[in-house]
């Protein structure tokens, strides 16, 4: 067990995924000297050679489309998108080739690529440097799409991510990569397996990545409140764990779901329609949504009021608890 | 905003020329028209082994995938084929570039390369599979050395990449050739691989077939200029290559791999040739294609002058030409019945293969629709044939 | 009033847009001597000549980008994107630029392209042919997204669409190409009101596109049945007239909702997310779905098992109405 | 598999050279980094007006964009701005190239180009809005004749492209031109607007600052033959000068101006300099910049030449230097103030212009949130600034 950041993390997934398998290789814009702009894969170049921790020209449909070959030849290419906004170029490659070709092939052809994506906001950036991509790969058969909130999960999952013979997105929340925690090398879970990260009865409140820390900070402001939220990291966003939350929605009844990508669409909805469907005679009200708000993503110093934070989820708290909340008496017009 | 220092206060207008470049080398020719021999010191050499049986099996591969090419036009008539994209006027640029390649070498095409498929040594009934619509893949594409045809114009240029970087990783000679269009010389991705490729040498061969269209739009549309000068701007190599003539494009081919497997990166090869049929069998092409231009093309066919040369040097007797026309026929005969065989697949397999690994979503949706299926009675179509 | 199939309702939309806005122009792949591989804008080129009816280059980004560019030089572009599948090379103009342009200039540049796509199945067609792929575009904040199931609304509505300030992106039911209706070229409605086209008590079938004549059908069989279906007819998938849907669901409290794209993350789960939030006491069971399985569009001769039909939309039905069904007594593993 | 004719088959083995090719004329410089004028038959013409007074606000352009780069750096620095991308060393890329567009001319450029965006007018602070976050673009496109930069590598070329064939359209001489990186050249999207722009004979310039990185990556990794090579390959005449010498870059531009004004198209120009400071202020170039390549460069200093030039000639005097100094000290100084003063935006505006006509669902959300805020007692933020 070692101390690490969620970026660390990452990075010795990395390293391990590179030694344990020479079929590994990794390809980005500026991974190599640079060690990409986030320094996840500082020293990876030095270490396993040109060969096999590639800098790519300025072109994402290249790079996927690149991987796609390397992966018809047996390769296993983890391939870096150097931030969210810059992945759809690629979208064409990614949607159509790497999702489809294993389903296209009956079988024949396997991809294993992992697409890693810096992704969200929160960090003072500028346009296409902060958003949440991830309902477009989830709505996408044949993708898996996984995410994490723990440097614990972040270095399991990558070599997960990696050592699987489906594509993976893998979206790593950027501003918690200073995150730091333990990380247990040999630490092993199914990767779509969900995560009860904080055990209640009153609502469930359902998240991932970045807004796992936000939802832990809820259940504690809403127990000083006298309330037990218990929250879900879903780790896999595709597919869902809907056992682990419809378990949980039995007992509290109540579901809050967040995430900072726009809500029109987003994931939240394939969430509460599915556990409504299962969970139809046990809900208590309707599931909520703390979402990114259906506009682009903003100026940096208005991200504050496009990003769910701890009191819209509190709001959105109380509004399943049936309690007073900023739309008490609010009609639509 | 600041004051403009514009063109429009210079009295002179010295407006100069583009600048000049030097002019491609002609179109590659070693066959022409009517069956001569062309000589030429450069890339004679090329071919100089092929013997007269060997261009006697080249000519039967001519014959051959012009026939299957007749006959599925005529199963997609019939209602056995729901499409089809004729090759008509492309065997030879075919043909010629993939007798050429080796085993291990790995072709990446789009949707009209059939007879480079045939080549490949692919099943008859598994051209077909997709143009019936029983699959959307045909064969195994280990087994043949040439991946699933991409539909979707140009993005296997970049798998072609990608695949022969690998090659080079793994340190084999093995090499990549992406078959392409003119019109697909427009798509980013083509632009990207021909950057990558140059990028990390990676021994692949562009293989641009130029029909002169991209369904109803004239290349010239697409290129302003010829569209093998584009590849040396990137740092490739390239060449024109008349597309009509199978020897010609086999030196070009075989040119392209030497340097490919001697450690020298891609070649950009333009075949120049016609689409005689029309984009698919649902085309019109009397709605945009003159006469005139498709009948100069005919009289540059890449079998009449293989035909021609055959018989002038004497290996191609009426025997040999009868038999070869029996074997195609006999070879048609089984693509139809193939064809007509073709299974159509079971109604759960619509949720096979779309993970290499467990998957709980479609596992559910799988069982649900099983239960579905009894529940119309149709479980009786599962674990068998409908 | 004539009697046009939509194909020819939309062609003869464009000609009226052609001729009634000089600022128009239309950009796509065979859209001229060939009118289009549906032949929609047949003899648009001919009529208004090459300067406005313009073959492009086969490069859908370049396609969309050029029209962002002639947009800011004040023009009112409308794409072809030939088929479904073919519309992701270009998702990097559409989402990053086309749907944020508007909002990153703060209102100084309008972008009233109109991206015009033929989509959907049941066509026979081969691979990338028969997408729906509507969910990725609704789930961008900026773009509107509508579509037509009769003549009437297609010619309307294309010619709404050019005029809308706002990038709209026209999905084409391409199977009812056919489909005969009266045309009024002077009818007029709001572009993002759903329509009534069934009423009915029981249950509320909502749905959009190819998808209405189905329902349609769905509802006189369950008619035979005694029961009673309202048909929804969305037109706008974003924004969603839900106002309509609510009235409707509050009369049923049933709701199904039917749709080719593939379920998970798919428009449906928004729609069923919505109206539970809003009618949550009025809804009597839990809102179901029919629509394409998570798999990626399947060859030709097994889309009629990928394909919501008849069939499965009464099976939904009875589902909601408590009645039998296929999945009575059925259990998840 | 068919029977291979594989080129294995073959003893002899003329692997040929990459076909030839004219070598294109060299960098353009008529201004050397010892600040003396190279004669040129051809470009002279082209910068012949331009008078020592003008060279001199040429100059003070150079002086001052260098000061407001520096200054903005600085801002950066003490956290006043999030980011900035610097443009220190490609001032007379930018200068030459601005001061010689029209007011009617249209800019489509990436982020650094903030010295084009200073000579179209753009008001001080509204080249910070952007890196500052308080918005996401800084002025009024139309009334600068300048595009909201991309931040999206190339994206912007296809706009450029299509405003430019906007133009023929409309019947009037415009030009557009869009600027970007040797980086972005890698992009499908740069190289689909050069085929357009072929196509369509767009007049438009394709201005390509090659400063030698994109972000820690060499040119070489984007191209492996001079930038300028690529773009006659689509029918694009193109030319390679000296980005730091402000006259050639002046001439060339001109030139391509001149070109698409007539009615001959686009025109590429690859202005070879150098990015002397970090990508942004986020990068540490010590970890892949070679500090004796940085110094090389630094030897052809685009400013240093002008003034050596200036101060032969007679026109720039100790006098005349201060005064620049002095001006590009006041300008600096507003600059900052401007920067400080910029107003964050009120939390409702979050929901502003998403749409350009009425939208119900941002309607709902924007009403949802105002009550919240209200809840949250942070209704009085509202309607004033924060
Ligand atoms: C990305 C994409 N856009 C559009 C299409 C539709 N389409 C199919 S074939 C074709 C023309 C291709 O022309 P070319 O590349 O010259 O190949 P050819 O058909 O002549 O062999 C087009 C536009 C497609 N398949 N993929
Ligand atoms: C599509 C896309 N991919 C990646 C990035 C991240 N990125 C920002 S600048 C840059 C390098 C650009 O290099 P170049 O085009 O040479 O311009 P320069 O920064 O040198 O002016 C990269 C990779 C981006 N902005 N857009
Ligand atoms: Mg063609
Ligand atoms: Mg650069």
């Amino acid at each position: 067990m070692t101390e690490l950041t969620l970026s660390k993390a990452i990075g010795s997934g990395l390293r391990r995924a590179l030694s344990d398998d020479d079929r590994v290789v990794i390809l980005g814009e500026d991974i190599g000297a640079l060690g990409g702009v986030f320094r996840i894969t500082d020293g990876l170049q030095r270490d396993f050679g040109a060969d096999r921790v590639m800098d790519m020209p300025l072109a994402e449909s290249g790079i996927i489309g690149m991987a796609v070959g390397l992966a018809y030849r047996g390769f296993r290419p983890v391939c870096e998108i150097q931030f969210d906004g810059f992945i759809y170029p690629a979208f064409d490659q990614i949607v159509a080739q790497v999702a489809k070709l294993h389903y296209r092939t009956r079988g024949a052809v396997r991809m294993p690529l992992t697409i890693r994506v810096p992704y969200g906001g929160g960090i003072g950036a500028v346009e296409h440097h902060s958003e949440s991509p991830e309902a477009y790969f989830t709505h996408t058969s044949g993708l898996r799409v996984v995410t994490c909130s723990t440097p614990q999960d972040a270095h399991t999952m990558i070599r997960q991510a990696i050592a699987c013979d489906d594509p993976v997105l893998f979206f790593e929340p950027k501003r918690r990569y200073w995150t730091k925690g333990e990380v247990d090398e040999e630490a092993d879970f199914p990767m779509d397996a969900a995560r009860v990260v904080v055990p209640g009865t009153d609502v469930t409140i359902v998240t991932y990545g970045p807004l796992v820390a936000t939802a832990i900070d809820a259940a504690a402001a809403a127990a000083d409140d006298g309330l037990s939220i218990e929250v879900i990291d879903l780790r896999s966003l595709s597919p869902l764990d809907l056992e682990t939350v419809e378990a949980s929605v039995r007992t509290t009844g109540r579901l809050v779901i967040a995430h900072e990508a726009q809500e029109f669409g987003g994931l939240g909805a394939e969430i509460a329609t599915a556990i409504t469907d299962r969970c139809f005679y046990h809900l208590e009200a309707a599931p909520a949504r703390v979402a990114g708000f259906d506009v682009p993503y903003p100026a940096s110093r208005l991200e504050e009021h496009f990003l769910p934070d701890l009191d819209r989820m509190l709001d959105a708290v109380d509004r399943v608890m049936g309690r007073e909340n900023a739309l008490s008496g609010w009609s639509a017009s | 905003m600041r004051t403009t220092l514009s063109d429009d206060s210079r009295t002179d207008d010295a407006v100069t020329d583009t600048p000049r470049r030097a002019e491609l080398p002609e179109l590659l020719m070693l066959l022409n028209p009517a069956g001569e021999r062309v000589p030429n010191a450069e890339y004679e050499p090329f071919v100089a082994d092929v013997t007269g049986d060997q261009l006697a099996s080249l000519y039967e591969d001519l014959v051959v995938v012009r026939r299957l090419d007749v006959e599925a036009t005529a199963l997609q008539r019939q209602g056995e084929l729901a499409l089809w994209p004729p090759l008509l006027g492309q065997e030879a640029a075919q043909v010629g570039s993939a007798r050429t390649l080796r085993p291990d070498d790995f072709v990446f095409s789009s949707y009209r390369e059939n007879a480079v498929a045939y080549c490949r040594g692919v099943e008859l009934p598994d051209l077909l599979r997709v143009w019936r619509g029983t699959a959307q893949s045909g064969w195994n594409p280990y087994e043949v050395g040439m991946a699933t045809p991409s539909i979707v114009i140009g993005a296997q240029t970049l798998h072609a990449m990608g695949y022969a970087v690998g090659c080079l990783r793994d340190g084999v000679d093995s090499v990549a050739v992406a078959y392409f269009g003119d019109g697909a010389t427009s798509e980013g991705d083509v632009n990207e691989a021909m950057i990558f490729a140059a990028s990390f040498r990676a021994p692949m061969i562009f293989f641009c077939q130029n029909n002169q269209w991209a369904i109803s739009e004239p290349v010239g549309l697409q290129a302003q200029r010829p569209i093998a000068e584009r590849a040396p701007g990137f740092g490739i190599p390239s060449i024109r290559v008349d597309g009509n003539d199978v020897l010609a494009v086999m030196a070009a081919t075989r040119q392209a791999l030497e340097r490919a497997r001697a450690g020298e990166g891609p070649t950009f090869i333009e075949a120049v040739t016609y689409r005689m049929g029309p984009h698919t069998t649902s085309d019109d092409p009397s709605r945009y294609i003159d006469p005139l231009q498709r009948e100069e093309w005919a009289a540059k066919d890449p079998l009449a002058r293989v035909e021609a040369h055959l018989r002038e040097i004497g290996v191609l007797t009426d025997e040999l030409a009868d038999s070869i026309a029996a074997r195609a026929d006999e070879i048609a005969g089984r693509f139809r019945q193939g064809c007509v065989d073709l299974a159509d697949p079971r109604p759960l397999e619509v949720f096979d293969h779309v993970y290499a690994e467990p998957h709980r979503g479609i596992a559910r949706q799988r069982s649900q629709y099983a239960a579905y299926l009894a529940s119309i009675g149709e479980a009786q179509h599962e674990g068998e044939q409908r």
